[in-house]
C-alpha cells in the first residue's frame, strides 16, 4: 500500500532512484523541497548536493557536472528559472545532457506562489538566446512525475539534450500516493569529459555554425518523429477535442467523462511531451472535428498556439479552429471546463485562431 | 647533460592571441606544471569567455567554454562529481571579476578544491578594451574614454587580496610575466596551485599581470614596462596565503 | 638532435624574445612567414643556450637544449 | 468523492489535519489527494488545504464544492462557509469563532471547543487531531479503528511513534465530540 | 548631405535625442559600440552613464532609473539578453517603461558573433516566467532604426511596458547613412516614483492576480488593435506573399521587385513591430493568395509560427500553407530567396504549416 | 515635558511577520530616522526578496519589490537620476548575501551613494529557514538537515567587515536588536548611515542581527538570547568604517 | 491624551515588552485579539512610562509619552 | 549598383579603405552601405567588408557577388577569389602576394605594391589609402579630385584633419598606380 507523499518530495527521491549524482541549486517557493530533500538524501548516497549562492551559479555547476558525464539536476520556479535561462542554452549548445525541474509558480516578474502554467512558450520555445529546443515532461499526477524522472534523463542523455521537466505549484505542493520506481545506476556518459581528452571537444571558435544548424534541425526532426507522448480519450468520433497537460489536462479528463455522459461529443489529448508537441495524437483525431479547446493556467493562453498550429499542419484541408480557456493560476475544476464548453457552444467565446 | 625546454605537447599548438600577447607565457607555463606534476591524462579546464577562450583553440585537453564569468561554478560541479581530476579554471579580469563575481567569490568562500588561474590585463581584451574592475584610475579605455574615474567607478579590484584576506583559502598568488625570473616565478605560483588541489588543500588561485599590446597601444616590450611600471605598485606581486605545509615547513 | 628548434610560422615578430636574450642572439628575417611577420632568427654562434627565448616567447617558437651553465638573466 | 476543505491560522495543525483524513482513506484502499493552499507569503498567513478521497479517479485534487468545511478560525469561516456544496457540513473551532454565526439553512453546523478538549485530556498539542477525528465521524466513511490505525501508521511512518498513545487518546476524544 | 555612420552609433545617438537620461550596461559584441559611445556622450550631456558589473546588474540598474520616471536603456546581445530575463519579466510586471535593445548574434549558449535573428522567439514570446510580452521594434536600415527610437520609448511609456528593440549584428556593424532625428526633452512620468508618494503603488502581496490578469489582456489586446506596424507592397494579387523583417526584410523587397519582374506574382510584408505582429497587413493580402514564405535568419524558422498563426485567423475559410527559408545566420542574398521561391514552386520544399 | 514615543506615519500599519521577528522594529527605527532627518517626502525604498519584502505591505512610502538579490543596482538606477532623493535598500541576507552578493558588493565597490539596510537572521526566513552563508557552523536548517558544514559550505559571511576593509565606502555597521540599549545604539548606527547619503559621503550598510523565531523553533525572548549567545561571537557588533568627519571630529 | 495608548489588535504576543518592562506593569488579556493572540495589556499604575514596550515592540503596539526621568533599562 | 569586397588582416586597414569607398559615393549623392565581416574573434582574425554604392536603393548591403576584390593577402586572395563576378577585376597586394596565381580567364587583375609605394612617398601607413584609390580609379565611377575631397571630408569630420596632406598623397599615388 502506498502512502500520502509530497509531489516535490516523490520527484525528488525518483530523482535519486534513477541515479542523480549531483544537485545544485537555490531555493524559491514552490521548488524548495525538492532541494530541502536531496540535502539530506544524497551526501546519505555519497553524491554530491551543492547549495548554490544563485540560482546562476547552480545552473553552472550543473553545467559542470553534466560535462562529466553524470546525471545533474537542478529544481527552480519563476523568476529562478528565468536567471537560468543563459546556463540553459549553453548546455544545449555543448549538447550536454541534464534535467531541469521547473515547478511553475503563477505571475511576471516576482510572481506569487499560485500554480500555474504561465512559463509555457518559454520552456517550449526556449527562453534563452537561440534555436536550441528542450525536450519538456509535463505530468499529470505525481505517479506519472515518478514514472517520467528516469526517462527525463534518458532522453536528455540519448539526444545530448536538457529535458525540463515541467510541473506545477500545485502538484509539487499537493500528496497523493505514488509507487516509487526501482533504483537504477545509470553509465557515465561515453562523451564526458574525464581528463583524458578521449572525446574530442573542440573550442568555440573552431566550429562550423551552418554544420551545426543542419545537425540541430536533424535532430529536432528526430525527437518530433521518435518522442512524442500522449493521453488521449474519445477522439475518434469527436465534435471538439480539448487539449490541456499537467493538472488541468487530468482535471479535462473528468470534464470529459461528465460532458460524454451529458451526451456531448467531445475528447481529449493530454500532452505528456509539450516538446516535441504530440501532433501524431491529432492524427487519431475526428477528420470532422469542429474545434480544439485548450485548458490552461496562464493569464494570456500560451499552449492554443501549439494547438492552432498543429491543427493547421494536421488538417491541411481546412481551418479547425482552436478556443484557449484560461483559468490563469490553480487547477481548473471541472466546472470550469464545463462552463467553458457552454459558452463556447452558446457563440460566446471567440477562437483564439 | 643538456636538458631540452620545449613547449609541452599538451598545447603545442599555435594560438591566436594577438603579438606578445601574455596568455601564450601562461598557457605553456601551466601546461608544464600539469606535465611534472604528471596529470595530462586528468585534466579538465572550464575556459573563461574573453581572449582567454582563445586557449580552447590550441590545447589537446578536455575543456569547456563556460558561460561568462561561471567557469568556478562549473569547475565546482565537475569537481564534485569528479574529485580525483585536476580543474583548472582559465579566465580573464572581466569575466572572473566583473561578471563572474559571484561564482568566483563563492568558490573561494566554500574553500571549492579547484584551481582558478586569472589573467589580470586591466581590460576586457577580446571585445576591444572597455574597462574591467581591474583597470588602474584614469586608465584610458573604451568605456571610460576621458580615464576612468575611480571616484564613481572603483579603485583597482584586488581579487587574491580579498579571498585570501576574507575566506579560508588553500593558495593566493600574483604573478607576472614581465621577465625570465618573473616568469619562473610566476611557475612556482601556479604549481603550488595545482599541488594544493592535487592534496586536496583546497581553493587555489593565480592571478597573472598580463600585457595587452593591442589595447593599450604599445608595442609588446612597452607593455611589460607598463605592467613593472604601472600596474605593479596596485597589484604587488607575491602570495597572500600560503599552502599550510608551506608555513609550517 | 639541432640544440635549437625553432617553430618560424609561429612567430608574431613580438621581439619579447629580443628584448631579453642576453647574448644579442636573435635577430629578425627579412622574410615573411604565412602569418605576415619577418620572424626571429637565432644566430647559433651567439646563442649560450640559457633558454630566456623560451621562457619569454608566448607563441611557442623555441625549442632548445639548456646549457646549465648558462643561466643568463635567470 | 468526498472533499473536505480544512481552513485556519498557519500553525494551528490544519494540513495534518487533512492529511490524517487523507491518509486514513488510502490505509483502507481508496484514493486519495491532499492539496494545501497557502497565502502568498509564506509566514504570518492562513492555511488551508483540500482532501478528496473515493474509490473513483479523482481528476482534479483542488478545491471545488467541499463536502465538508472545518474552519479553525474566524476568517477561514467567513471566507469558505459559501463555497460548501448544498446539504453539506461545517464544523467550527468554538474555541476561537465564539457569537452568533451566519449559518446556511442547508448547512449541518457543528461545534468543537478543541483546544478546550485537548487540554481537558491533557494533549495540549492535540486539538487538530481532535478535529480530524470529529471530521472522520462526521462523514461516516470509516470507523473509529480504522481512523486510529490510518493515523498510527502515517505517524509511524514519519518516525513519530512515541506520540501514538497520545494521538489515539486525541482522536478517540474528538470522535466522540460529534 | 548625410554621412556614413555605423549602426550601433547611430542608435546611440539616436536614443540621446530621444532623451535618454540613463544607460547601464555591459559590453557583448556585436552591440559593445553602443555604450562604449554612451560612455563618452552622456556625462558630456550631465546624464547618466554607469558600466554595470553584469548583465543582471544592469537590467536592474535601468528598472531603477525607469522607476523613476526617467527614460533608460540597456542594450545587449546573445547570452547577454539571455541574463536579464528575470529583470525584464520583473520591468514588465511592475509596469514601468524601458527600451532593451538587442543587437541579435547568431547561435546558442556562447554564440557567435554572426548576424542572426534566432531570437525571435524569446523576443515576441518573452524569455522570462510569465505571461508577459514587451514590444518588439524591427528595423531594416539605420534611419529605420534612428527614427523608431524615439517611439520605442513613446510606446513603452503609453503602455507602461517594456519595448525590446531587436536589431541584428549586420545593422549594429555596418554604416550606412542616415539623418538623426531632433532631440527631444521627455518629461519625467507621471507615475514615477518622486520620493513624495504620489504615485500609490503596493506590496507585492497586496494584488489581485486575477483582477491585473484581466488588465494585462486588455492592454495586450488594446497594443495589438493600435501598434502594428508593417510596410507591404504587391499584396493585393500576389499568389506568393514574403514575410521578413530586418535585414532579410530588406533583402527580400529586393527579391520581390526582381522575381515581379521575371513575372512571378508575389508581394511581401515587411513587420516592423513584430509583436505585436502585424496581423492588419495580412488581411490587405489577396483573397486567394497560395501561400507565404518566411525569409529568416535563424536556424530553425521561428518567424514562420507567427505568420501561420496568423494566416490561420485572417484567412478562416482555408489553409494557407507557410513555408521558411532559414539563412541560418547573416542577410539573405537576393538570389537566397529567389532560390527558394523556386524550389517552392518545384515542390522541393515542403511547407511548415 | 513628556515627549512622545509612537510609531511614525510613514508604517502605522500592522505588518505580517511572525511574532517576535525583528523585522518591526528595525523597520520602525528607520521610519523614526527618516522622520528625524525629515525626509518623509524623499525617500524611496527598493526592497529585497524573502521576509523584507513584507515592509512593502505595510509602508506609506515610495517603494519598489526588486528582484531577489538586485536591490543594490535597483538603488543604483534609482540614485543615479536622482541624486537628491534618499534611497534605501532592504534587504534579508539571504537576498544581500548569497544570490545579490554581486550587486551588493558592486554598489560598495563603486561606493554609491545609497544606504544599504541587511536584516541577518542567519537563514532564509521566507521560504522555510534553507541555510544562508551567514547559518552558524552546525546551525540545522532544512538545506543543511545534519547542521551546517562549515568545510564545504564556507564560515558565516561578514559583508560589513568585507566591504569596510576592501573598498573605499563610507559607512558600515553592524547593530542588534536584542535589547533597548541595543535598539537604541543601532538607531544611531542607521542615522548615520542616512545623514552619511543625504550628505554625499557614500555608500553606507547597516547590518542587523535580528531574531527569526519561527525558523529557529525558539520563543521570541529565547530568540534574542540566542543572538546575543550565538550569533554576537561571530558577528561582533560596532562601526567597521566610521564616516569621515566622525572620525576627524 | 491618554499617556499610554495600546493598538491591541496588532499584539502577537511575542512578549518582548514584557520581559525587558522594568516595572513588571505588562501581562496578557485572557481574551484572544482577531488575529488570535491574548494581547498585551499595561497596568497603568505599574507603569513608569519609559518607554521600552515602544522600543522592543516590532509590531508597533504602543504608543506613550515618556516620562524623561524613567529611563528604565536604557 | 557596385559591390566590392575589401579583405586583409587585422591592421592592414582594410575596414578603412572600403569606409573611403562609400564616403565618397555617399559625398557625390549616390546611395552607399558599407558591410564588416569580423571572424569569430575580434583578434588575431581576418578582416574583410563590403561596400555597395550606386544610384538605386541597396537591398542587401551584405556581400553577394563582388565586382571587384581588394585582397591585401594571401588568405583572402585565396577565400574570395572565387566569388567574384564574371568578368570581375581584382586587386592584390603584391607585396604579400607574390608568386604565380592562379587566375580566372575572365578576371582582370591588378597587382599594387601598396606598402612599397606607401615607403616610396614617405607615407609608411599610406597603404590602405592607396589601394582605397586604386579601387576608386579602376571603377571609374569618381574622378581623382572626387575621391580626395570624399576622403578627406570623412576624416576631417573625424576629427584627422592633420593627416590630410598625407592622405591626398596617398590617394594620388594610388590613383596613378593603376
Amino acid at each position: 500500500m502506498a502512502d500520502m507523499i509530497k509531489g516535490n518530495v516523490a520527484i525528488a527521491e525518483a530523482a535519486v532512484r534513477a541515479g542523480v549524482q549531483f544537485y545544485a541549486g537555490y531555493p524559491i517557493t514552490p521548488s524548495t523541497e525538492i532541494m530541502e530533500y536531496l540535502s539530506g538524501r544524497l551526501p546519505e548516497l555519497g553524491r554530491s548536493f551543492v547549495q548554490a549562492e544563485s540560482e546562476v551559479s547552480g545552473i553552472n555547476m550543473v553545467m559542470g557536472a553534466a560535462a562529466c558525464g553524470f546525471r545533474a539536476l537542478t529544481a527552480s520556479s519563476g523568476p529562478g528559472i528565468s536567471l537560468k535561462q543563459e546556463g540553459i542554452s549553453c548546455i544545449s549548445d555543448e549538447e550536454l545532457a541534464c534535467v531541469v525541474i521547473n515547478v511553475v509558480r503563477y505571475g511576471n516578474g516576482l510572481g506569487t506562489l499560485y500554480s500555474s502554467q504561465c512559463d509555457y512558450f518559454r520552456e517550449t520555445r526556449g527562453g534563452g538566446n537561440g534555436d536550441y529546443r528542450c525536450i519538456v515532461l509535463t505530468p499529470e499526477s505525481i505517479q506519472e512525475a515518478v514514472d517520467l524522472m528516469a526517462p527525463a534523463f534518458e532522453l536528455a542523455e540519448k539526444y545530448r539534450i536538457v529535458t525540463v521537466f515541467m510541473t506545477e505549484g500545485a502538484l509539487g505542493q499537493m500528496m497523493e500516493p505514488c509507487v516509487l520506481p526501482d533504483f537504477i545506476e545509470p553509465e557515465r556518459h561515453s562523451w564526458a569529459l574525464n581528463g583524458k581528452y578521449t572525446y574530442k571537444k573542440i573550442g568555440i571558435f573552431d566550429r562550423n555554425s551552418m554544420t551545426e544548424a543542419v545537425a540541430l534541425n536533424e535532430k529536432h526532426a528526430l525527437i518530433k518523429e521518435n518522442e512524442q507522448r500522449w493521453e488521449s480519450g474519445h477522439v475518434e468520433d469527436a465534435d471538439y477535442v480539448f487539449v490541456a497537460y499537467g493538472l488541468p489536462g487530468r482535471s479535462v479528463k473528468g470534464a470529459v467523462k461528465e460532458l460524454r455522459k451529458e451526451g456531448h461529443k467531445v475528447g481529449f489529448i493530454r500532452p505528456i511531451t509539450t516538446w516535441p508537441f504530440p501532433e501524431n495524437g491529432f492524427k487519431e483525431v475526428n477528420q470532422n472535428v469542429k474545434g480544439f479547446i485548450t485548458v490552461e493556467a496562464s493569464a494570456t493562453g500560451q499552449l492554443v498556439d501549439d494547438v492552432a498550429l498543429t491543427a493547421k499542419r494536421v488538417f491541411r484541408e481546412r481551418n479547425v479552429p482552436a478556443w484557449s480557456l484560461c483559468c490563469v493560476y490553480g487547477v481548473p475544476s471541472l466546472k470550469f471546463t464545463k462552463d467553458g464548453f457552454a459558452r463556447i457552444m452558446n457563440n460566446e467565446l471567440k477562437e483564439a485562431y | 647533460m643538456a636538458k631540452e625546454r620545449k613547449v609541452p605537447a599538451l598545447i603545442d599548438n599555435p594560438m591566436s592571441f594577438c603579438a606578445g600577447c601574455g596568455h601564450g607565457i601562461v598557457i605553456r607555463l601551466v601546461a608544464e606544471c600539469i606535465e611534472e606534476l604528471n596529470q595530462q591524462d586528468n585534466i579538465i579546464f572550464p575556459i573563461g569567455v574573453g581572449c582567454s577562450s582563445l586557449l580552447g583553440g590550441g590545447m589537446v585537453a578536455d575543456r569547456l567554454h563556460c558561460p561568462h564569468g561561471r567557469a568556478a561554478s562549473v569547475a565546482t560541479g565537475m569537481k564534485r562529481v569528479t574529485p580525483d581530476t585536476t580543474i583548472i579554471t582559465y579566465q580573464g579580469d572581466g569575466d572572473a571579476y566583473n561578471i563572474g563575481i559571484s561564482e568566483s567569490l563563492n568558490a573561494a568562500y566554500r574553500n571549492e578544491n579547484i584551481t582558478v588561474i586569472t589573467i589580470n590585463n586591466t581590460n576586457f581584451g577580446m571585445t576591444g578594451g572597455q574597462m574591467s574592475w581591474t583597470s588602474l584610475p584614469d586608465q584610458k579605455t573604451t568605456t571610460s574614454p576621458k580615464g576612468r574615474d575611480s571616484g564613481a567607478t572603483g579603485l583597482p579590484f584586488r581579487f587574491p587580496e580579498m579571498v585570501a584576506g576574507q575566506f579560508d583559502v588553500a593558495y593566493a598568488a600574483r604573478g607576472t610575466v614581465t621577465s625570465p625570473k618573473n616568469v619562473n616565478k610566476l611557475k612556482k605560483y601556479i604549481k603550488n596551485g595545482l599541488e594544493a588541489q592535487i592534496n586536496g588543500e583546497g581553493y587555489s588561485i593565480i592571478e597573472v599581470l598580463s600585457p595587452c599590446p593591442t589595447n593599450w597601444g604599445l608595442n609588446p616590450v612597452k607593455a611589460m614596462e607598463q605592467i613593472e611600471e604601472q600596474l605593479i605598485p596596485y597589484y604587488p606581486l607575491g602570495v597572500f596565503k600560503n599552502r599550510k605545509e608551506k608555513q609550517d615547513a | 638532435m639541432e640544440s635549437i628548434n625553432l617553430k618560424s610560422e609561429r612567430c608574431k615578430q613580438c621581439e619579447l624574445c629580443f628584448a631579453h636574450c642576453p647574448s644579442d642572439a636573435i635577430s629578425f628575417s627579412n622574410e615573411l612567414n604565412k602569418a605576415g611577420f619577418n620572424f626571429a632568427c637565432v644566430d647559433e654562434e651567439k646563442c649560450i643556450r640559457c633558454g630566456i627565448c623560451y621562457t619569454m616567447c608566448p607563441d611557442g617558437v623555441y625549442a632548445i637544449a639548456i646549457n646549465p651553465q648558462a643561466k643568463g638573466e635567470q | 468523492m468526498r472533499e473536505i476543505l480544512y481552513a485556519g491560522f498557519g500553525g494551528q495543525g490544519v494540513l495534518t489535519s487533512g492529511l490524517v483524513m487523507s491518509q486514513v482513506a488510502v490505509f483502507k484502499g481508496q484514493k486519495a489527494t491532499w492539496m494545501p493552499s497557502y497565502g502568498s507569503a509564506m509566514r504570518g498567513g492562513t492555511a488551508n488545504c483540500t482532501v478528496k478521497y473515493g474509490n473513483d479517479t479523482i481528476y482534479n485534487p483542488g478545491q471545488e464544492e467541499p463536502d465538508l468545511l472545518l474552519a479553525m478560525n474566524g476568517p477561514s469561516y467567513q471566507a469558505f462557509a459559501g463555497m460548501v456544496k448544498l446539504g453539506g457540513i461545517i464544523v467550527i473551532n468554538s474555541d476561537i469563532i465564539s457569537g452568533e454565526l451566519d449559518v446556511r439553512e442547508d448547512i449541518t453546523l457543528h461545534r468543537v471547543a478543541c483546544s478546550t478538549l485537548a487540554n481537558e485530556i491533557d494533549q495540549p498539542r492535540g486539538a487538530n487531531i481532535i478535529m480530524a477525528a470529529a471530521v472522520i465521524k462526521l462523514l461516516n466513511d470509516f470507523s473509529l479503528e480504522d481512523g486510529i490505525h490510518g493515523m498510527n501508521d502515517m505517524f509511524e511512518k514519519k518516525g513519530k511513534q512515541k506520540f501514538e498513545a497520545g494521538n489515539t487518546k486525541s482522536f478517540e476524544c474528538g470522535y466522540n465530540a460529534v
